[in-house]
């Protein structure tokens, strides 16, 4: 048992920051919010620095880690309202990756397993491959709990969950979209229309892409609600009313200090969720699904929790400055609460913590 | 104690019922806080004032009916349970015709009454300033008299409704030498005052629901003050009171929208998850119900809430923000869903309605000024 | 809708108040508590004043009022932590009141219904209700959700609901107890076994009991709650620490701020289910039970979670000191703890109205 | 990052499960708040160390086995879980050893350190005082130096295990003449000195939980002064940080808790109302348990906890609270008998914990003063 980020992942998850500070500013993501548009050469810059593949192997030119490299990216898009679809294509990596090589390695694990082929495979599916783990094309994974698709929008195939048994793949002009309208704008959940058939059907794990998902989003979540609290924090320590600063009134402490307790309880699961992720070949046999989908839905639903209370409190000791979309903080109160509720909410982890225990 | 209606209240209720059933629009207005929807709400308020529903519990004189507090709260019930439109002229109606009341003279009372009344003037309050938010006392927008004007210089912001409103209802400095409390007046400035400029900034959804205010030697007539010069303070505190009592937030509001969450219940949820939140949420919609009713009673009597209004003020904003964040949570998947999405439920009501729900925690005294007040004055406890 | 206690009813509980703060003082209290017995006299005195008889006819030699006034008595029982079986007690007479006068007139209602008679009722039944309505014997009736009868060892007659429909009425030598040992000591909550019969069944309406005994309990929790407010407001403003009062903490005026919106919240919607069952009978029909039962159950989940706040904040406010037998506030907790439990608690109240809904 | 547990650490998991299968006491033992039931857990204490598992992190010379905090938090999981007796020596053990360890002389070490493994002596705390409660530093309990000597004059209360214990640890004020955290000392008291009487009270529950000790030119020799005389409050806040870190409560507890309320929740409920309750606090169990393992790896690496110890302490303590709340709350009537009630459920176990609990947010440090901490120490908002 050694429950610390190694200095190399910690390395891993500092670059991608200092290249979110630079080029994901809250000036940019405002840019992208009101243009509806990427911020330019982003995705680029974030493919460049191999964060598109991480899943896969380094023999297919990828990065060959793990869950826990995913969380820690996931924390850092979290943080910077990241308006990309970073974690749906990431999943959907992850689904490609190992219907492709099913005996592929990661750091933790030397077996890996939850993702299915099927012989009839599409012939292309080595060519999307490499192409999703470049910059050239953007997937999007139906979740299995879900109708909407993240960032329909943006994606040029669509992994998309027919059955719980397996995915089909189809290119983006092969389906018919419906797009919505999020809160959190950037996202356009997509309800996708499709015929799937023996030709579109690639495998792959539903559940486990479902898992994947829930521990991103709780990753997200987690840094949004630490940006949030920093940003509140350092608001309260500025404003001043009745001739003081506001972060001296011990009510605004209480409520910033239970900001803080809720974050740092849910962190050390969410990393320990990914990490039963990584290893969910290794674990002992007949406790594998259980502990993994209990060691998830903990992490979702506590991380759900710390990020619908750090934007409340954030709204609450902002005040109405924080009550528009001219202040910044509204990038991260939306995505805190889309974020808590994308991959199942606090209720439908607790509901699966219940069914299992 | 008796809590049978009357048979005059009962037939007051089936009035109501009677009118709203027939006269109700069919389609959902659009928001208020729309240039569309300001327009539409406010031919909505000139539908209520032609047959005297638009403020019931008003002398008749002034578009009112003159009836009794228990029957405004009826009213309310009846008007929330039928999915009425918002009123677009609540910050007029609530806050500031009580003050208007109580300090008005007679010709600003003709004056500004039944047209407030009637729907022709939208008022909106401007009180914050950039730097007095929490703290008013800290405001600093300046009116010198000048002969039978003032001169308007400063800034005030979070004015809601502050895009389309016709008149604003503000609190200014005629003092320039005093601070805080002193040397304050309750002044009322036509939008279309010369020297006036708003910009109007967009809410959590992005509609226009505000705009910040600019003075620059702005004149405005003297027969607008409201109450005596240097009084302002005063004068607004009795509108706070208001804001925070019985006038801005009857019962109505939550026990409908109570009642429209156990139904989303039944719809959405079979594994019965959240029966226990909604029932409680039920339980709390009633009980503010019952305190709402004992508070008529107490003022109907000639006593006054005083501090329970801001016990009331911190229970029912709080409840409000519960009770849309776990329809959010039912909806799961849907909750993000904007206005203009084919998927939205019941067009996004519930989003909307948690977005106005999380402002109540912070507006008319955020819930911690509120506490701290309940804790000083209502039990006793030392300031320092 | 004239939502106002009037001024007799107001009198009425004031002499009550009185009475208690006379006679069962915190030290009467501790000394009824350390020895096991009542407090001396108390109970000839509750008799005096006619506290026994509120359901009794004015023409039975009662009071011929109604559970606004009992309310406002148990408000009043639980600020004083008065240890007598005054609420079961209470309900006993109210159901041997209406079988044996089903037109019994109260205050607010000509007709009163729900206590049904049942034909070969006991000969002595008129005697029994004379001695119970005087301080002769203590009668304690059963709650149809529980399997104890609270002060079971004090108990002369047993009030009975071997079936939801009726009671049956025996005499405490008839039956055999297992009396328990409560947190709250005075209250022995015991179980009663008996041989029901024909012979022993008198009527009556366990389901009215239940929602007059919940009724009563919630006033209790509201008096009990008030008292622990009243009792740390005052320890708080005394008490120094860091060189100043802990009242001045914003954190402590919070605290005590949330109990009292949760009592001022609870106690009109308590008497507003104290009237609802008073005029059960000229309610509008059909929404009668439904109406009754809500009102009763949302009364007691508030009533009870406004209790168990106040017991918790008071505690937390007065720190250990709080924390020993040795503090009279003690008696006040355990009450709050056992008055919010009993009567069907939060949750059991909750489901009901869910099951309405 | 690494979860899985090494075979050692296994290994060790196993030998622990199995001493404790063969070693707990059939019937559980009476509390040891009383008279009887404190011998019968010294007894217990015996047992533990003489297989070396009463103190299994500390050293072998002192009787333990030099285990990792990893393998602590192992061996504390399998303790909980296996419904093992409470320690009646957790204050000595989690209180005092980790300075005794810091600031002990050699001398002290092997004099105090083995007897407080093999349960011969039991330790209690003495710090409050009527007058220094949350605010330590106001203590005014005096012990002046005369020779080899100290005489005590004054007075402690609120000292657990108080009734029974063989040893208190103290902090005094050595200076007469110094204020607030100067001039204090830390000080080891044996319970038989001449001169000191201890007074023992009830707690919630009436057990004798407590003792108030009184102090009257009690003469305690100066071998028994723990760090420098003067220094007592640096040295009294190492063994605070250890009371709110890891050391008071594994998570062990509040895992084995959970699964305990899972099991009554099946037992008990059958409509599924309290399911997402029972889920969300065995989560946090859970949640709490990685957040220990995480600080392990940091201890372990070298690092501290700091105000980390403030976080963890109001978690667990309200976990806990919230935890036997629900299961009293399940239990419905039988939530109220007490220990010796034909009917109570599980001897009244969770009754007991509740109480236990109860007291958790007001001991070392409340948690309005730890949140405050986190506040200012972690978030770096003003004090003033």
């Amino acid at each position: 048992m050694q429950f610390e980020i190694t200095s190399d992942q910690k390395l891993f998850a500092d670059t991608f920051r200092s290249l979110l500070e630079a080029k994901c500013s809250s000036d940019d993501v405002r840019k992208s919010w009101e243009e509806g548009a990427p911020i330019e050469n982003l995705w680029h810059e974030i493919s460049e620095m191999g964060a598109l593949s991480i899943f896969a192997s380094e023999a297919d030119g990828g990065l060959g880690l793990s869950e826990v490299e995913m969380a820690l990216l996931m924390e850092e898009a979290g943080r910077a309202a990241l308006p990309e679809p970073f974690l749906e294509h990431t999943v959907a990596v992850s689904i490609l990756a190992s219907i492709l090589s099913p005996s592929l390695g990661n750091s933790n694990s030397t077996k890996k397993s939850g993702d299915k082929i099927i012989k009839n495979q599409i012939a292309e599916l080595p060519e999307i491959f490499e192409k999703a783990i470049s910059e050239e094309i953007i997937l999007s994974p139906t979740n299995i709990n879900s109708e909407y698709v993240a960032y329909g929008n943006r994606a040029d195939f669509f992994l998309l969950a027919h059955r719980p048994d397996h995915f089909h793949l189809l290119e983006k002009d092969a389906v018919t979209l419906h797009t919505q309208k999020s809160i959190d704008e950037p996202r356009n959940p997509t309800k996708v229309e499709y015929d799937p058939s023996k030709e579109t059907a690639v495998g792959g794990d539903p559940a486990l892409a479902f898992n994947r998902g829930a521990v991103g989003a709780a990753a997200i979540c987690l840094g949004t609600a630490q940006k949030l609290l920093d940003t509140t924090v350092e608001y309260v320590k500025e404003r001043k009313q009745f001739g003081t600063s506001v972060g001296t009134q011990q009510a605004v402490k209480h409520h910033l200090a239970n900001v803080a307790i809720s974050i740092e309880h849910a962190r050390p699961n969410v990393y320990a969720a990914a990490w039963h992720l990584a290893c969910r070949d290794d674990l002992n046999a007949g406790e594998v699904a259980g502990e993994v989908d209990k060691a998830v839905s903990s992490a979702k639903a506590l991380a759900s929790d710390a990020a619908n209370l750090a934007a409340k409190q954030a709204l609450q000791c902002h005040g109405a400055i924080a009550y528009t979309i001219e202040n910044d903080l509204n990038f991260w109160m939306k995505q805190a609460w889309v974020a808590a509720n994308s991959w199942g909410n606090s209720a439908f982890h607790l509901n699966r913590i219940s069914n299992s225990l | 104690m008796n809590l049978k209606f009357t048979a005059e209240e009962n037939k007051f209720r089936e009035e109501v019922r009677e009118w709203l059933g027939k006269n109700i629009p069919a389609e959902p207005l659009p928001s208020l806080d729309t240039a569309e929807g300001f327009e539409l709400h406010r031919e909505w308020e000139k539908k209520l004032f032609a047959d005297g529903w638009s403020v019931p519990n008003w002398p008749k004189e002034f578009g009112g009916r003159d009836c009794s507090i228990t029957e405004w709260l009826i009213f309310e019930e009846e008007y929330w349970a039928s999915n009425a439109p918002g009123r677009v002229n609540t910050n007029g109606i609530s806050l500031l015709a009580p003050t208007i009341f109580q300090f008005g003279t007679d010709e600003q009372q003709q004056r500004i009454l039944p047209k407030m009344a009637s729907g022709e003037e939208i008022w909106a309050q401007a009180w914050s300033e950039p730097n007095a938010g929490s703290d008013l006392a800290s405001l600093s927008t300046k009116a010198i008299a000048d002969g039978d004007w003032f001169i308007l210089n400063g800034q005030k912001t979070w004015c809601s409704r502050g895009a389309f409103a016709d008149w604003l209802f503000c609190i200014v400095r005629t003092d320039p030498e005093s601070e805080r409390h002193h040397g304050l007046s309750y002044l009322l400035v036509p939008a279309d005052t010369e020297g006036m400029e708003r910009r109007v900034f967009g809410r959590l959804d992005g509609r226009p629901a505000f705009s910040e205010i600019f003075f620059t030697d702005a004149k405005v007539h003297k027969s607008n003050l409201l109450g005596e010069a240097g009084q302002g303070w005063a004068v607004a505190m009795a509108t706070t009171s208001s804001e925070r009592g019985l006038n801005l937030r009857a019962p109505g509001r939550f026990m409908a929208a109570a009642d429209k969450l156990a139904e989303l219940e039944k719809e959405l949820s079979a594994s019965g998850q959240y029966s226990k939140q909604v029932a409680n949420i039920w339980a709390k919609s009633r009980a503010y119900r019952w305190v709402c009713f004992s508070a008529a009673a107490k003022l109907a009597s000639g006593g006054e809430l005083g501090s329970t209004a801001s016990m009331m003020k911190v229970f029912w904003s709080e409840l409000d923000l519960e009770l849309c964040a776990l329809a959010l949570e039912m909806l799961g998947d849907r909750a993000e869903l904007m206005e203009g999405s084919p998927d939205a439920y019941n067009n996004s009501s519930w989003l909307d309605d948690y977005l106005f729900a999380l402002a109540g925690p912070i507006y008319a005294g955020t819930n911690e000024i509120q506490r701290n007040i309940i804790a000083e004055r209502v039990l006793g406890l030392p300031r320092k």
